[in-house]
Order: structure tokens, then C-alpha cells, then sequence
């Protein structure tokens, strides 16, 4: 799925621009000097040794968290002080689901989409993640597998344009991980864009347009 | 707006009554608390009216800070807390809505359950509905309190622990003013004066207080 | 002389409340002092490491 | 059109108050001024309070209390608020220098309020038979001052990283200077309605000329001592901070040969 112009079709121009961007945690200096740009239909994959500031990069993008020094440009605006209504457009995936343990699957994925605002129906995708036997099953009975699936179905569920994921594919099996390439292809060929963190950036490289090694 | 109040307060009412039994402990916790002064003091009817509203008020003072300990630990803890702040919602109105919510299940028992402790204390009945109305107008600024204490210790280990020494100084107007009203309704005297004065504590917290936490909570998982 | 020591009988309070107020200010300016001093002394023998971060590189995969 | 360079100016001075290595020179250069002249105002005022001025017709010279009880008892109070005041424009403009000023104001502050709460006790002593009068409602207050204090060490202790140590402590001062006027009033209200011994009202019988220089003399001297202090404090936490520039380790290098 993945070709060489894949970005080009939807104009050149960059949505996303990082300028000699800094980062640092717990007064350490993790990211010196970043620069890269995406246009719509580009995804960047993260690559670098653990502690080498993915993360860190990931939640500065995502608004979490303020950079030491340089620039980030999301149409115009940056992330850490984007309006509220405009916070819709970036979703941020963690190491951590970000679901509750109590409720359902169903609950958490109703809850998510209602909130964001999100558009597209829950039943397909839990077609699509074979997540229909344990949709009514608390999430804490779930396998890490499994809550891995449900919060890329959250992520989906979201009206946003611009995906930052961290680590998609811990704890995927291969069917999993065939499925987030596709969505990414997908989330692509609709002017969507991409910034992966990965330990395993050949499974994703067919995805990709730039790698950023830290 | 109102909906992003709404699906706060909705999911997180059904997740306390999940989890009833940590729905109960601050309740419980306010009766042992009110139960154990007698054994401390004395059984002496005189005395223990003299002290009743003390008991009631610190017992309450106590078991609100319980309750919201844990409000956005549980959160910040499976990650629901990061996409609530990038969520496409004002935070203070989210913070807002998860402090209603919990104020639904820790303080507004302590309506029901306080009247019932005062009559223990041999307070008139006259006075209960004096102290219900104190009651309403002060857990909220105890709400609103220990969950700035919740915020600002959300990203430590012992945070708990250190929430009381962080809040129970603010609390002081509060226990000053519900003691008082709880005192003058007793003597059966006009109770308006510390009622004014706990709703004028209420509105500034329920204000300002949201802000902070969501605030506090935005730095700590910075 | 003494009728100023006295201080009326009240002596010992204000001889004590004076006391303590003198020791709280010489113990605070010395551990002023110290604070600084701690300082420079650390900044001396640690030689403050050096980050040395490599660039990251930016290369086309797509 | 003089207008623009004085607003420049004022911009340019606040913008220098930002940067360490000039706010460490300015430290230096003060902390001498500041100290010879408050223990030169300690001494004359300390002098004047003890011996010269006439002693109180109700309660003798146990009186001249006030002239350490008052100024600590100012101190303790302005110290919070100056230290809300940095620490909510280091959290507002991001300035370290900022929160680096409220973490040296928190400790001196913490010390001035125990200095209040010992001194008023001491003092009420020999006026109401007890050191610790719950009805006097400078007490309660500087009490609870003291935990708000401690409260506010304890959390930015608490933290490893330095950063959000400041943040996080930066919004609790925020939210205890809110507070301390609430609390305040409160207090004074408590007090009026348990009718504790009124003896002593805030300063006392009406406080003749000859022994308001004394208190005033001592305040000055009181808060020239805190400045000197704090700029102390403030070098020794700007060196902490900037331990990695290259400005501090010259003047370290400079200091060590």
C-alpha cells in the first residue's frame, strides 16, 4: 500500500513543522536541535534506544507537555495551547490505554466517542477488532492484548487529524498489528497524519514517509 | 457545554457505584470518627453537647478529604487522565464535573448521616435542619479543597499522606463558621450570619478552586 | 542598671523573648551564609558533566 | 516623546531581573548595604524599645515585646505573599529565577512566623497567665500561617524533578495567599464571638509617639535583615540552579583559586 509519492498528491505543503526543537525531562536534556515536517498524508516513524527522549517528543507534540526551546506548528497553532475546540484534532496514544477498568468495553468506547465527538459507528470496529465476544466484559478482565486493540478502537473513534502513537504494536499479535498498518494506510490516503514511536520500525516502515532517529 | 458535564458526571457516578465499597469507607469513616469522641470524653449528656457540632464538623472535615483523595490518582494512574486534558473540553469544567460527582457520593450522604450522629449528641431536632443547610454549603468547599489537595500530589507516591497538611490549614474558615451555625441553631437562635458566610466560602471555592486543580493537574502530568 | 535587667519584673519574659529573637537571626544568617557556600563548594568538586546528546537525523523512508 | 525609552527602560530592567548572572551581581552588590544598615537599625531599635522608651501603664514593660513580636509578625505575612507573588510569576512567565526567589522566601518566612508565634506567647505570659492563649487571634492565625509554610516546603520537597517541584508548589501559594485574608478574618471573627481576654487588642492600648519610633525603627531593621537574607538565599539557589552554565563555573573556578 505504501508508495514513494504517497504525501505529494495532497500538496506539499507541511501541516506539522518542528523546528530545532528541544526537549528536556527531570532536568535532563533528551532532544536537541529536531527538525522535521509532515504534509497531509505523511507519517513520521520515531525510532531510538530506550530513554532517548520518544516519548518525551511524542507528549510535546501532543500539547502534554512544553518544549525547552524551539517550535511546533499544527496548521498555524501550537499544541500546548491549542483551544479546546481544536483539541479534537490531535489524538495521543500512550503506554497506557487510557480506558477505565471498571467499566465495559462498550461503555469505554461509547464514553469516548461521545465525548470527543467522535464520528463513525462503534459496531464496526468492534467487527473489525474482533472485540464482539468480550464487548460487555469489565476491561480489567481483559488481556493486555485485547485493551491494546480497544484503545486503538478509541483512536478511531476520534475525529482527529493528526495521530501520535506511542509504541502501537506492544503487546499485538500479528493480526493486531496487520490491522494498525492498514488503519495508518487508511488514516494516509485520507490526508491524515502520523507521528509512530516504535521499537520495531521495520513491521512499519511500509507505512511510513520519514523516520526520525533519535 | 453542559454535555461535556454531563458524560464527566454520568461515567463517573457509575464508576463509584462500581466500586461502592470505596463509596463507603469516608461515610463510614465519619461515623467511627463522631462514635469514638464519647469513648475519648465522656458519656455525660452536658458535655457531649457542648462538644456535639465539634465532633460532627471535624468528623465531616475528615471524611470529605478522604473521600476525594484519590480523585484523579485512579485516572492518572490507567492514562484517562491525559486524554481528559487533551480532550476537546475546558479542563476546569471536567475537573468541575469529577468533583460534582464525587461530591454526590461523599458529601451528600454526610446529609443524611450527620443529622443522625447530632441526634446521637443529644443536639435538639429543632437544630437539624440548620445543620442539614450548613452541611449543604460547606461540603462543597470541602470538596472543591481536597481536590486541589488531590491535584497537587496526583503525581506522587505518598500523595495522600501529605493532602491533610496541605489542606486542613484552608479548612479552618469553614470549621470555624459550620461549628458556629451548628452552636447557634442548637440555643435555637437565627443561624443566617455563618450561613451567609459558608455560602460566600462556597461560590469562591466552586469558582477559583476548579481552575487551580485543573491547573495542578495539567503541570503535575506535564 | 539593674532595674533595667528587672524590666519591671517582667524580666525574664523579655529577656527571653529578646533571647530567642537574637538566636532565630544569627542561626538564619548563618545558614544564609552556609547555603551559599554549600554552593560554590559543590559547584567546585562537580564538575558539572556535560550532555552530550547526538543529533537526531531526519532521513526518507516513504 | 520621552514616554517610549522610560517604558523601555522599565521593560529592559525587568527583563534583566530575569537573567541570573545579572541578578546575582545585584544580590552581591545589596547583600552588604542590607546588612550593616539592619543590624545597625536592630541595635538603635532594640536600645530605644528596652530603655529609653516609657514603659506600658497596664502592662509594665513586658510590653516591649512588641517591638520583636510586631515587625516578625509583619514579616511572617509579607514573606507568604511575596513568595506567592514570585512563585505565581515564575509559573505564569516561566521565569526559574522567579521560583528560585520563592523557594529562598519560604524558609526565612517559615522562621519569622515561629518567631511571632514564640515571642506573642512569651508575651502572653505575663499578661494572661498562659503561653499559648487559644483566644487570641494572632496566634491562631500565625499558627495557621506557620502550616501553610511548612505545607508549601513539605510539597516542593516531595518532588525530584526541580521543575515541576516549582510548578506544582508555585499554584499551592497561590491558592494559600488566597486564602490567608479568609482565614484571617475568620479567626478575628472566632475570637470576638468566644469573647477571649480583649486585654490586648492588635497593637495595643493607643501607642504613643515616644514608643511608635522604636517599632518602626525595628520593622525597618527587621525587614532590612530579610532582604539581606533573602539575598544571600537567592545566590546560593541561582548557583544550585545554573550549575551547568558556563557564567557559574567561572565565577566558581574564580572562587576556588
Amino acid at each position: 500500500m505504501a508508495s514513494a509519492t504517497h504525501g505529494d498528491h495532497f500538496g506539499a505543503c507541511p501541516v506539522l513543522t518542528v523546528t530545532s526543537l528541544e526537549v528536556r525531562r527531570g532536568g535532563i536534556g533528551l532532544l536537541r536541535d529536531l527538525s522535521f515536517e509532515l504534509s497531509p498524508g505523511q507519517t513520521a516513524l520515531v525510532t531510538g534506544a530506550n530513554g532517548s527522549g520518544k516519548t518525551s517528543l511524542l507528549r510535546v507534540l501532543a500539547g502534554l507537555a512544553v518544549p525547552a526551546a524551539g517550535r511546533i506548528d499544527w496548521h498555524g497553532k501550537t499544541p500546548h495551547r491549542l483551544p479546546p475546540e481544536d483539541r479534537g484534532d490531535i489524538a495521543y496514544l500512550g503506554h497506557r490505554d487510557g480506558l477505565k477498568r471498571e467499566l465495559t468495553v462498550d461503555e469505554n468506547l461509547r464514553f469516548c466517542r461521545s465525548f470527543w465527538k467522535g464520528r463513525g459507528a462503534v459496531e464496526p470496529l468492534i467487527a473489525e477488532l474482533r472485540l464482539e465476544a468480550c464487548r460487555h466484559r469489565y476491561v480489567r478482565r481483559l488481556s493486555a492484548g485485547q485493551r491494546r486493540r480497544v484503545a486503538l478502537a478509541c483512536l478511531r473513534l476520534k475525529p482527529a487529524r493528526l495521530w501520535l502513537l506511542d509504541e502501537p504494536l506492544t503487546n499485538l499479535d500479528a493480526r493486531g498489528t496487520d490491522v494498525v498498518i492498514e488503519w495508518l494506510g487508511r488514516h494516509a490516503a485520507e490526508g491524515g497524519v502520523a507521528v509512530v514511536s516504535t521499537h520495531r520500525p521495520q513491521r512499519l516502515a511500509t507505512a511510513a514517509s520519514i523516520e526520525v532517529a533519535l | 457545554m453542559l454535555d461535556v458535564v454531563l458524560h464527566i458526571l454520568r461515567r463517573d457516578l457509575r464508576l463509584a457505584f462500581r466500586r461502592w465499597s470505596e463509596l463507603a469507607t469516608p461515610l463510614i469513616f465519619f461515623v467511627i470518627i463522631a462514635s469514638l469522641f464519647p469513648l475519648a470524653a465522656t458519656p455525660d449528656e452536658a458535655q457531649l453537647r457542648s462538644i456535639g457540632a465539634a465532633v460532627i464538623w471535624m468528623s465531616a472535615l475528615l471524611s470529605s478529604l478522604l473521600a476525594l483523595d484519590g480523585l484523579f490518582r485512579a485516572d492518572s494512574e490507567d492514562g484517562s487522565m491525559e486524554q481528559l486534558i487533551l480532550a476537546p473540553a475546558p479542563l476546569g469544567l471536567v475537573v468541575l464535573a469529577k468533583i460534582v460527582a464525587h461530591w454526590a457520593v461523599s458529601g451528600v450522604p454526610l446529609l443524611v448521616l450527620a443529622p443522625l450522629v447530632a441526634m446521637s449528641f443529644y443536639l435538639p431536632l429543632a437544630a437539624l435542619p440548620e445543620l442539614i443547610a450548613a452541611l449543604a454549603l460547606a461540603t462543597p468547599t470541602l470538596s472543591v479543597l481536597a481536590a486541589v489537595g488531590a491535584a497537587l500530589t496526583v503525581s506522587l507516591r505518598a500523595g495522600g499522606t501529605i493532602i491533610g497538611l496541605l489542606i486542613l490549614p484552608l479548612t479552618g474558615p469553614v470549621l470555624i463558621f459550620g461549628t458556629r451555625a451548628t452552636e447557634l441553631a442548637a440555643l435555637g437562635e437565627s443561624v443566617a450570619g455563618p450561613l451567609y458566610l459558608l455560602a460566600s466560602l462556597a461560590v469562591l471555592a466552586v469558582s477559583l478552586g476548579p481552575l487551580i486543580a485543573a491547573a495542578a493537574v495539567r503541570t503535575a502530568l506535564e | 542598671m539593674n532595674e533595667i535587667l528587672g524590666m519591671g519584673g517582667h524580666g525574664p519574659y523579655v529577656w527571653s523573648a529578646y533571647g530567642v529573637t537574637l538566636v532565630v537571626m544569627v542561626y538564619n544568617a548563618w545558614a544564609a551564609y552556609r547555603h551559599q557556600a554549600n554552593a560554590l563548594a559543590r559547584l567546585q568538586q562537580a564538575g558539572a558533566e556535560q550532555e552530550t546528546r547526538a543529533k537526531p537525523t531526519v532521513r526518507q523512508i516513504g | 516623546m520621552n514616554a517610549v525609552p522610560i517604558r523601555r527602560r522599565l521593560w529592559r530592567a525587568f527583563h534583566r531581573l530575569g537573567s541570573p548572572p545579572y541578578v546575582y551581581r545585584l544580590a552581591g552588590r545589596l547583600s552588604p548595604w542590607l546588612g550593616v544598615t539592619s543590624c545597625v537599625l536592630l541595635a538603635v531599635g532594640a536600645f530605644w524599645g528596652l530603655v529609653l522608651a516609657p514603659p506600658d501603664y497596664l502592662q509594665g514593660d513586658s510590653f516591649r515585646i512588641i517591638y520583636i513580636h510586631v515587625p516578625s509578625a509583619y514579616l511572617s505575612m509579607g514573606g507568604y505573599v511575596l513568595m506567592a507573588v514570585a512563585a505565581a510569576i515564575g509559573y505564569i512567565w516561566r521565569m526559574k529565577l522567579a521560583h528560585g526567589l520563592a523557594v529562598c522566601v519560604a524558609p526565612l518566612g517559615a522562621w519569622f512566623t515561629a518567631l511571632a508565634l514564640v515571642t506573642g506567647g512569651i508575651w502572653g505570659k505575663p499578661t494572661w497567665g498562659t503561653y499559648w492563649e487559644w483566644g487570641d487571634a494572632r496566634l491562631m492565625f500565625e499558627l495557621l500561617l506557620l502550616f501553610l509554610y511548612i505545607g508549601y516546603m513539605v510539597l516542593r520537597m516531595s518532588f525530584d524533578d526541580r521543575e515541576k517541584a516549582d510548578r506544582v508548589s508555585a499554584l499551592l501559594a497561590v491558592v494559600g495567599v488566597v486564602n490567608v485574608p479568609i482565614i484571617h478574618y475568620s479567626v478575628e471573627w472566632w475570637t470576638t464571638l468566644h469573647q477571649g481576654p480583649t486585654l490586648i487588642r492588635e497593637g495595643g492600648p493607643s501607642i504613643t509617639m515616644d514608643m511608635l519610633i522604636p517599632l518602626l525603627i525595628m520593622l525597618a531593621g527587621f525587614s532590612l535583615f530579610f532582604g539581606w537574607l533573602l539575598c544571600k538565599r537567592l545566590q546560593g539557589e541561582i548557583l544550585r540552579r545554573e550549575s551547568r552554565t558556563r557564567w557559574v563555573r567561572t565565577l566558581a573556578a574564580e572562587a576556588g583559586a
